[in-house]
């Protein structure tokens, strides 16, 4: 039995971190923004794990290991951060946070 | 398998820990003395960064690698350490002047200051994608928070989401990079990147150089090179100033150093495959940072664009890729850190209160109302512009000579007109300083003693790495 | 020689640094640090060229600079025939000058400020002529740029002076990236900037087949820092600086390092047969072109700014033509004249209360003697007259010119025949006739006060005399100065071989000139003094010339109509609505195209997030397909 | 085979959550569906053989981070996003062909580089395994993740504390 290349996790892989890429790009809300960036962060971690399987190698896995740790403190910080700004502005939307600009 | 970590291995990591300790021992401070002065506590804050320039000390001489090929140690790893580290103490004195008048808390901002140091030694001492990752991301965690330590201020809390989003998004694209260029190798080693570029360096796999490309656009993020530069401006100018000089510096030069370890050093054999990309993109970064800081008239938001500009030098020495990259790209950094952190300093001075003034327009008369001050700006504002014989012309010029080196003659030439372009922008501001009357009255405050001191370092620096530039080019060759 | 020579630059930059620092407590004492410190940086270079004299020149390193693996540079002098020729004009005249501006610029508020650009000028003007490397020649070149600019904005409150700094700065600019890249190519082609090796390893330039290129890049660097066309532009505005910053910098010293630089460069010049003919054929047509401009320009400064330009041409002929010697001897006497004439015309200003239109002039003979007296003197210097010094210097290049070929003579001749009748005209209408001086000013003029007639006095003898060094032999002299000089310029001579002009031939040519410049005064005298040719009817008579000449040849209004008015309308219509203050704020062409640049670019940056994001992915893109399709 | 049916079924699910998370206007409904592609990415790691992952890679996201998500959509109240005001309503047309182009060029290398080597059985995502290697050869990054996480926490209850007065 041959099992399922590793090509198919690969390219499920860059499905996942396309549609995060999108989600980026096109959604206003911030947290929806966030979101779509875990996504993309969990396509990279199957990318690895394919890897590591491939390779026979453990590195891959502790790596991902690194980027769910990476990962948790990310959200920390980051949904302190839309808090913060919700507090102070009454709105999470990317759109309406553009003091800064030119 | 036991857990073996030797003398050496503890060495190596010296530096690092002390700070990281440090942090620690400040966040435990209001258990232990809940009495104390909290203005106390950046000084502190300095005396561990100072506690860690002596531990770096051990490190010199030292040449190998640490706990199984995690961390290395070579000359490289001492002046960068030195550099993260003077750039934090530079920075905590200038926060204590910032203080007044401005509500940072230093319980919180000096550990954050101490553990984005300490991810940079990381960064700068990484023999592999993972603590290269893992430092790059301890870094910029705490930069995301350090942007928006203004909580109460919208364009303080815009940059760190802005720089948080971003940030969050680029790291994405970094460890796909990663992702890629270990399925290729099969390690994370850079020794082991760079035997495998090596060995297959007449034809590379094409998943190797994607991984390598990503690599670059992920570090190419943190150093804001175009077109991946577009937080900065906004990043920049909405953070608290010392927090701007802090990022400007010390991002940057990790951000670089990331680059050196990885591009530089262990892609070096396929440098063929990179330094086109590399070429356009510091063309890239030097005009529009150039061009787009023409049009500033907000200085902390012209120096973002100016600091932009600089990452395109800089670039221009990592496209050499001879033995003069090394020496050359971190020559420039120890020079951006003292040019930057002193101008960054003297608009810390100028802002005041809530950063009111931060507009150009403020430094109308200052030659008259604040001679010394303004002379420094100028010393700053001149060394930016690369003019001789300030560091910043030598920096330049060192750069350039090693891209001559490698044949990049119109690198060079587009690097000079660059060169030529910015000193427009920054002798807007000496002209303002000295041709021009104050538009208000309003006295500018004695400069403080912290700020006073990041000032005169900073002009010492520059005027005798300008003239005597020999001693620190012997050390990093 | 070495115990001695680095006082010589580190004199004025610690009286530069005395005066910016401890200014404000200074005030008026700032004027004699000042001059004291060039006074004293005069006498050693008095003393380096005794020293020089007796054969004992100096190549010698303070310290390395710069050392990179096979780079090395440092700062290191060279003290040679040349440079302490240099030397000597720059700290001669510039303490002459230092001392006449503690009288101008007496009572001025920024007079502490002043002296320090004024000081740092000296110190930047040394490095250059003393650098034995094309790095410090570099460092000065820039500094005398800034200094300049400094200078010429000093008067910031007026908005004309901001502006022409602004002008002087920008030319400049496109004329140092000449400069820099000139250097580079020399450095990448030899690898190495020191002027002794570069000079050995000539064919090595030759083989690489960059020598006409970096020579003409270098070039470009000069004509923007000599003020030859077409960069010459920023000279005339420049005025707006105070007058004795006009004497030093715009006319005796920093408008000649280009002559300075390509003499010192006569080894590579003299190898490239087209470098050579571009120096000479600029230096020609500017030194005809601003004559020409200055025959009707009714501004004593800028009369003196346009004569300027045009004797700067004649010392490009000169270094043109292969006769080096002759070119550093007119930049000499030019600097003893030319600085005698402007500082005449300031303190005719002075006198005047700041008038500086000679239509408003006339009938000074009788009030300031001393002031006319010397600015006489100059005026037959600068028309050739013997025995005056102008007479020497400018026969002797003319002379070579015409051994190069007798069109650029001719040219040269007719040169001086228009600068004999515009000096002579500047003359007439400011000292002689009767007056036209406004009824409130006429009860103000005064003598200057002795601090500024004395340096005036000093440079007219100079002015008188200083030919003698450099009598040629055809009038029996032994030609000292070209003798000095000749071991510098051995071996450009010996590439070149130069024809000579029988005596016959010299003497005729001398005639020629002479007769010119006389015929010029004579004219300037029919019009001006006897009005039996009125000038009004000649200019009637010529209104197209003469409306063409009295603007500037619309060098300025071509640029405009051309270049700067479409990239003005086009950017109004693209951002009228945005920054129009920014837009016309700037003078420059390439700057208005940069700040266009600059003003769409951040448009790009809109604040929104998404946009970051979409720009990030989209450099990925492109990045990732240069992999994929390569 | 099975395996093979497996992996399509979580890809499917998993696909099809991101397609919700992207274009679902409720944020809840976001949250949500990205748990539930992290479930089926849970279930793709057991089919590589990350045991040890698969069940950290639960505990963290579905368990800690996506619930803090909840946790903060619902304190902010945050209600259905509107449709794009004219100024992004672009973005759509630009963002979305530019992921296709970038899947395209992701996707081509994974096609390309790895289709003829397959999933194999292996030990190195067992918690033996892991473990053993996190506390020997990776102990250093183990401990600067420790750093990390003070960081995190420091930043978060920074800028959560209860705000001062509004300093404009």
């Amino acid at each position: 039995m041959q099992g399922i290349p590793i090509s198919h996790f690969l390219v499920l892989s860059a499905i996942l971190f396309s549609l995060g890429v999108i989600g980026v790009t096109i959604r206003r809300n911030a947290i929806v923004i966030f979101m779509s960036i875990e996504l993309m962060l969990n396509a990279v971690n199957l990318s690895f794990l394919a890897f590591s399987n491939y390779l026979n190698n453990v590195e891959g896995q502790i790596f991902v290991f690194m980027v769910m740790v990476v990962a948790a403190a990310e959200v920390a910080v980051g949904l302190a951060i839309i808090v913060a700004i919700f507090r102070l502005r009454e709105t999470v939307h990317v759109d309406d946070i553009k003091l800064l600009k030119w | 398998m036991p857990i073996a970590i030797g003398t050496t291995d503890l060495i190596s990591i010296l530096p690092i820990a002390i700070v990281s300790l440090f942090g620690v021992y400040l966040l435990l401070q209001s258990v232990f003395a809940p009495r104390m002065n909290r203005i106390l506590i950046p000084y502190l804050g300095i005396l561990g960064v100072g506690l860690a320039v002596v531990g770096n000390f051990f490190l010199i001489g030292m040449e190998g690698t640490a706990f199984e090929g995690m961390v290395r140690v070579d000359r490289l790893t001492v002046v960068l350490n030195f550099l993260f580290l003077i750039t934090a103490a530079l920075s905590l004195l200038i926060t204590i002047s910032y203080h007044e008048g401005e509500h940072v808390e230093f319980l919180e901002f000096t550990p954050l200051v101490l553990f984005s140091t300490a991810g940079m030694m990381v960064m700068g001492s990484a023999e592999s994608l993972m603590t290269i990752f893992l430092g790059l991301e301890t870094m910029s965690i705490a930069l995301y928070v350090m942007a928006g330590f203004r909580r109460t201020n919208r364009h303080s809390l815009e940059a760190a989401l802005k720089y948080f989003l971003l940030g969050a998004f680029a790291t994405g694209f970094l460890l796909y990079g990663m992702a890629l260029t270990y399925g290729m190798v099969g390690s994370t080693n850079l020794t082991q990147i760079a035997q495998y570029f090596t060995q297959n360096a007449l034809d590379v796999p094409l998943v190797a150089l994607m991984g390598l490309a990503l690599i670059i656009i992920g570090f190419g993020f943190k150093v804001a090179l175009v077109p991946f530069h577009m937080w900065t401006p906004d990043v920049y100018q909405g953070s608290p100033l010392p927090v701007t000089a802090y990022m400007a510096v010390g991002a940057k030069a990790a951000g670089f150093a990331a680059i050196l370890r990885v591009i530089s050093l262990s892609a070096f054999s396929i440098a063929f495959q990179w330094s086109e990309i590399l070429w356009v993109l510091a063309v890239l970064t030097m005009t529009v940072g150039n061009v787009v800081a023409l049009v500033q008239d907000n200085i902390k938001r012209m120096l973002a664009y100016s600091s932009i500009a600089h990452a395109g030098y800089i670039l221009v020495g990592v496209v050499a890729s001879n033995d003069q990259t090394v020496p050359s790209v971190v020559f420039y950094l120890i020079v951006y850190l003292f040019m930057n952190l002193g101008a960054f300093a003297v608009a810390t001075m100028v802002a005041g209160q809530n950063e009111r003034r931060v507009n150009i327009q403020y430094y109308r008369g200052l030659g008259y109302t604040q001679p010394l001050l303004a002379l420094a700006m100028a010393v700053f504002m001149f060394s930016l512009a690369g003019f001789p014989p300030t560091a910043g012309f030598i920096g330049k010029f060192y750069i350039f000579s090693a891209a001559l080196q490698s044949g990049y003659v119109w690198l060079v030439i587009l690097g000079v007109i660059n060169s030529l372009i910015s000193v427009y922008y920054y002798l807007n501001v000496v002209v303002a300083m000295y041709m021009q009357q104050p538009v208000d009255e309003k006295k500018i405050a004695p400069v403080l003693p912290g700020v006073g001191v990041v000032i005169l370092v900073a002009v010492l620096g520059i005027v005798y790495l300008g003239i005597f530039p020999g001693t620190m080019l012997s050390v990093l060759r | 020689m070495e115990s001695f020579v680095w006082y010589i630059p580190i004199l004025p930059l610690t009286g530069a640094i005395i005066n910016g620092l401890f200014g404000r407590v200074l005030k008026d004492k700032a004027g004699w640090i000042a001059s004291l410190s060039v006074l004293g940086a005069f006498g050693l270079s008095i003393q380096a060229f005794l020293l020089v004299r007796e054969g004992i020149t100096f190549d010698g390193n303070l310290f390395d600079w710069i050392v990179a693996g096979n780079f090395h540079t440092s700062f290191g002098v060279l003290v040679d025939e040349l440079s302490v020729i240099m030397m000597l004009i720059v700290t001669g005249v510039g303490f002459l000058i230092h001392v006449y501006s503690n009288g101008y610029m007496h009572g001025d508020p920024g007079i502490a400020r002043y002296f320090a650009y004024l000081n740092l000028f000296i110190f930047s003007m040394l490095l250059l002529v003393m650098g034995n490397n094309l790095l410090l020649l570099y460092l000065g070149w820039e500094g005398v740029g800034l200094c300049s600019y400094l200078l010429i904005g000093f008067w910031y409150q007026k908005p004309s002076a901001a502006k022409a700094g602004l002008k002087a700065f920008i030319t400049n600019r496109v004329g140092d990236f000449g400069f820099a890249i000139g250097i580079f190519i020399i450095f990448k082609a030899i690898g190495t900037i020191y002027y002794s090796q570069i000079f050995q390893q000539t064919e090595e330039l030759l083989a690489a087949g960059v020598l006409t290129a970096a020579t003409l890049l270098l070039f470009v660097g000069a004509t923007g820092k000599s003020a030859q066309f077409p960069l010459h532009v920023w000279l005339p505005d420049a005025m707006e600086g105070p007058t004795p910053v006009s004497a030093l910098i715009h006319a005796a010293t920093m408008v000649t390092a280009g002559v300075y630089m390509v003499a010192r460069f006569s080894p590579l010049y003299s190898l490239s047969e087209v470098a050579m003919a571009v120096v000479v054929i600029i230096g020609t047509f500017t030194a005809l072109f601003a004559a020409t401009m200055a025959l009707v320009n009714n501004d004593i400064k800028r009369v003196l700014a346009y004569s300027t330009i045009s004797q700067l041409g004649y010392m490009f002929i000169g270094v043109g033509v292969g006769a080096y010697a002759a070119g550093i001897f007119h930049l000499m006497t030019h600097a003893f004249f030319k600085a005698l004439l402007f500082l005449g015309a300031g303190s005719v200003m002075h006198a005047l209360a700041e008038e500086t239109n000679i239509q408003k002039m006339g009938g000074l003979y009788s009030r300031i003697k001393i002031t006319a007296v010397t600015f006489i003197v100059a005026w037959l210097a600068i028309s050739g007259i013997p025995p005056f010094s102008g007479f020497f210097s400018k026969d002797e290049i003319l002379a070579k010119a015409y051994a190069y070929h007798p069109l650029i003579w001719v040219l040269g001749t007719l040169g001086a025949l228009l600068t004999a009748f515009y000096m002579s005209r500047l003359v007439f209408l400011t000292f002689f006739g009767k007056s036209r001086v406004e009824p409130e000013r006429e009860h103000h003029i005064h003598e200057s006060p002795p601090v500024m007639t004395v340096p005036l006095i000093i440079l007219a003898v100079l002015a008188a005399v200083g030919g003698f060094v450099g009598v040629p032999e055809v009038l029996g002299g032994h030609n000292h100065f070209g003798k000095f000089l000749e071991p510098v310029f051995a071996q450009a001579e010996a590439n070149l071989h130069l024809a000579h002009v029988s005596h016959t031939v010299e003497y005729g040519l001398m005639a020629a000139s002479v007769l010119m410049g006389l015929l010029g005064i004579g004219l300037a005298y029919l019009m001006y003094i006897k009005a039996s040719i009125s000038p009004v009817t000649l200019a009637d008579r010529f209104r197209k010339v003469y409306r063409l000449l009295s603007n500037k040849y619309y060098v300025d209004e071509i640029y405009q109509k051309l270049v700067i008015d479409p990239i003005v309308s086009f950017s109004r219509w693209l951002w009228h609505a945005v920054d129009e203050g920014i837009v016309d704020g700037i003078v420059n062409l390439s700057g208005r195209l940069m700040l266009l640049f600059g003003l769409i670019l951040r448009r790009v940056q809109t604040g929104y997030v998404q946009n970051y994001a979409a720009l990030f992915v989209l450099g990925t893109l492109i990045l990732l397909a240069y992999y994929l399709l390569s | 085979m099975l395996q093979l049916t497996l992996f399509y079924i979580f890809a499917v699910l998993a696909v099809l959550g991101g397609i919700m998370v992207v274009v679902h206007r409720n944020p809840i409904y976001s949250a949500l569906s990205l748990i539930l592609t992290l479930f089926a990415l849970a279930g793709e790691y057991i089919l590589l053989m990350a045991h040890f992952i698969a069940i950290v890679h639960i505990a963290v996201y579905a368990g800690a981070i996506m619930v803090l998500f909840l946790f903060v959509i619902m304190l902010l109240n945050i209600r259905i996003e509107e449709r794009a005001p004219g100024a992004l309503r672009y973005m759509v047309y630009i963002g979305v062909p530019m992921a296709a182009i970038l899947f395209l060029q992701l996707g081509y290398l994974a096609f390309k580089g790895f289709q003829e080597v397959y999933v194999k059985n292996t030990d190195v995502g067992t918690v033996e395994r892991i473990g053993q290697a996190l506390f020997s050869k990776y102990v250093l990054p183990f401990e600067i993740t420790s750093i990390l996480l003070v960081v995190a926490m420091v930043g978060a209850v920074y800028l959560s504390k209860r705000k001062l007065e509004i300093v404009e």
